[in-house]
């Protein structure tokens, strides 16, 4: 029967290869997979395109990819860090590259490219650098830019809890682009901090259908968790 | 031998993987979901905001909120999911359904499909979620008897009914064989109606028709 | 403070004038806003453009508002019923303008007015009757259709919870164009069977945020309820 | 006598009016927040997902997976609601957010603002939800000094600055005084700084000033 988890960390992300576009979750820390980017940074793929939000500013397991020279391109709307300046540099340098899209815009290619859309005209940027040779177009007396779909080979989320299928509920603002990020990738990879049994979860206040999920992990500390209390049972 | 409508829905089921996300649309296609394999879990989807639908309500488990794309009350499995309608279309639009399985009024050996409307002008037009499941399924089938009741084969060159969608149907599963639409080929998988034969049923196509029976033996 | 509760149901919907343009929740009868829509019968604003999945199927609430006669145009996916040829008639005889298009587009160009898009490309109905006319595009190899969004002067929606806020929450398969249908228009009129203070909503099970709810009504079984509670506890 | 920021915060406030829904972005304008009058009831959204945002959390009150559009830990009210990144942004960008207010580098006299980036080439760009507010909110504020440190006005003809977005601030509240910008005029609903004046002032924008303090007194 159906279960998606997957106990080893490694192999949770072992089809992520060099030159992958992947989607990571988080709106600063909340969010942000840390568990699955140690993964990854340990899979070793490398001249990735990472499509994270805050990117350098998104806490420092994201931030160790980037020091650590793995990858080749950043789609964000903020990357600029308080607190380092690992990214800074790598763009200074020209070692980085940079697509930065206002963070609307960003969230809503990411879904277009869940939900099958092609295409989208926002008044979002309009008459900025950012929408700089961009098709644009007047409807009703306003200006609208077509912005396209990002879709990714992977998507990194992090989740509160998970069943076995793979269905997610999130946290507070930890919820942020997880929903929409799991529905834009080829092979979307959660990590969660608590998994229940099938039925566990309220069918009404699911966010994510397990249909977006291909595999999550538990965290270390949850699976710490669960094997104390196996061991508490026998 | 011909199949009835329930060995064809069987086939159907026999066919879909464990673990796939399917949406079986409304009317004879429904039937699947009495066929899959008790050692398969497969999640059926309603375009009505559900995933993880169960059979068909019995008169005691009517619940007035929940039905399914066909109105017909329905239950909930463990692991249902609820959303709304953009989100269950995105669903849908986005790739992410693995099968589903339609009925067909024509489907042309190019894998257009014309199940929304007749050419009937006094008929009321609804096409529903037809055109979104063409689109945007992963696999679509379609589960139809082969000729009309006025003996047309509903497998054609060209539709002359309006089309659902273009060259979107994977796989046509009939009551006299299954055909598989790809690369410009018709690839009969199985054949069930030996009298017609392949050559026979050929003519009527008017197109020629592989013998793949042999491959997926 | 907010309390966007109505208690008077024919007050719920005065400012409904002839030729308003109207979001009408509901896919068949769960989800249908039985109640408002009776109360619009009452208003007695005729010449309206409803927009309902499906209109004549959509149960008996809203088939007396084309029996008498006060629609003037239909936008839906699915109109036929099986248990009335109320809209048949009224279609076949040139009294009603029908606007036929595929379910997902309906919800999508619903969306689409909520969210501020302009147009969006789907491969929904590209090469069928129903995209005739419309633009298209090639985008990376497959073709699209150009949609428009679906803006409304009203949203009737049905939900089954509401807080003084006016957040949401739904049942099963009656949540359907309820959610998206409350982004679309300029004032969201909701239907509810249960009130509860605010805080009664965990923030995380909200479906409809009160932002998107201008006012909303209980039923008049969930009034009398609350009634006998108060005269039990007097 | 020109205003601090809390003092031009809490004249944004309390133009605010109760039941509105309000975003007020990241930095300076989040002072607004410690001005809401306590007999409205006024719902700020933050773009992360959360409508029914309170206070800054003290101490004792972080929450690791609560935080705002600044990344500051906050606090949540009675009647909160959680959403994902699109669905935040639907609401932006949709003109569902009654007043967003936003700081400035620069504000043209059409409306144009100025607040994403200066034109230093060593700097590193970052946007966030600045261009979303701008095109979505029904009442765009911008709050701001009017004077740089190196003395030059901030309301401008024309915005150096690379823009956030074209003829979208609706007013400027700043030290200086409250400025709205509408169908080509800025009109004086306020001015602090008597001694500057009026036309002392238009003369350094280098654009006419109407003087609308009576229509609002």
């Amino acid at each position: 029967m159906i279960n998606k988890e997957v106990e080893d960390h490694l192999e949770a992300v072992a089809d992520i290869v060099d030159g992958s576009t992947i989607l990571v979750g988080g709106f600063g820390p909340p969010g942000q997979p840390v568990e699955l980017i140690n993964a990854l940074l340990e899979n070793g793929a490398r001249e990735l395109v990472i499509v994270n939000n805050n990117a350098g500013a998104g806490g420092s397991a994201i931030l160790k990819l980037f020091s650590a020279g793995r990858v080749r391109k950043v789609i964000c709307s903020y990357p600029k860090a308080i607190d380092s300046t690992v990214f800074d540099e790598l763009y200074l340098a020209g070692k980085i590259e940079l697509e930065l899209v206002p963070q609307g815009n960003l969230a809503e290619r990411i879904r277009a490219a869940g939900a099958g859309i092609g295409g989208f005209y926002t008044r979002t940027g309009y008459g900025t650098e950012l929408a700089e040779g961009k098709e644009t177009r007047l409807i009703d007396g306003k200006h609208y830019v077509l912005e396209q779909p990002i879709h990714a080979d992977f998507a990194l989320i992090k989740a509160l809890t998970a069943d076995p299928w793979g269905n997610l509920v999130y946290r507070k603002t930890a919820r942020n682009f997880g929903p929409v990020m799991a529905t834009a990738a080829n092979v979307t990879i959660a990590e969660v901090t608590n998994v229940v049994p099938l039925g566990g979860l309220d069918p009404e206040i699911i966010v994510t259908p397990s249909i977006y999920v291909d595999r999550f992990i538990r965290t270390r500390a949850a699976a710490e968790r669960t094997a104390a209390d196996e061991r508490a049972q026998a | 031998m011909r199949l009835t409508r329930q060995q064809i829905a069987a086939r159907v089921a026999d066919d879909i993987p464990d673990g796939a996300y399917v949406n079986l649309g409304i009317g004879v296609p429904t039937l699947v979901a009495d066929y899959l394999p008790d050692d398969r879990q497969i999640v059926l989807h309603t375009e009505n905001g559900m995933l993880g639908m169960g059979h068909a309500a019995a008169p005691d488990e009517i619940d007035d909120d929940l039905i399914n794309a066909g109105k017909i009350y329905v239950t909930e499995e463990l692991g249902a999911a609820y959303f709304h309608h953009a989100d269950s279309f995105a669903m849908m639009r986005g790739g992410h359904i693995d099968y589903c399985v339609m009925g067909g009024y024509q489907v042309s050996v190019a894998g257009d499909l014309a199940n929304w409307r007749t050419n009937s002008v006094t008929s009321i037009p609804g096409v529903g979620g037809a055109m979104d499941l063409a689109a945007g399924a992963k696999h679509v089938y379609v589960l139809m008897d082969l000729f009309t009741k006025a003996g047309e084969c509903k497998l054609v060159q060209q539709c002359t009914y309006p089309l659902t969608g273009a060259e979107c149907v994977e796989r046509v599963y009939s009551d006299v064989g299954v055909f598989e639409l790809a690369d410009g080929e018709v690839r009969v998988l199985d054949l069930f109606d030996d009298e017609l034969g392949i050559e026979g049923l050929a003519a009527i196509v008017g197109s020629p028709l592989v013998d793949a029976r042999l491959a997926v033996s």
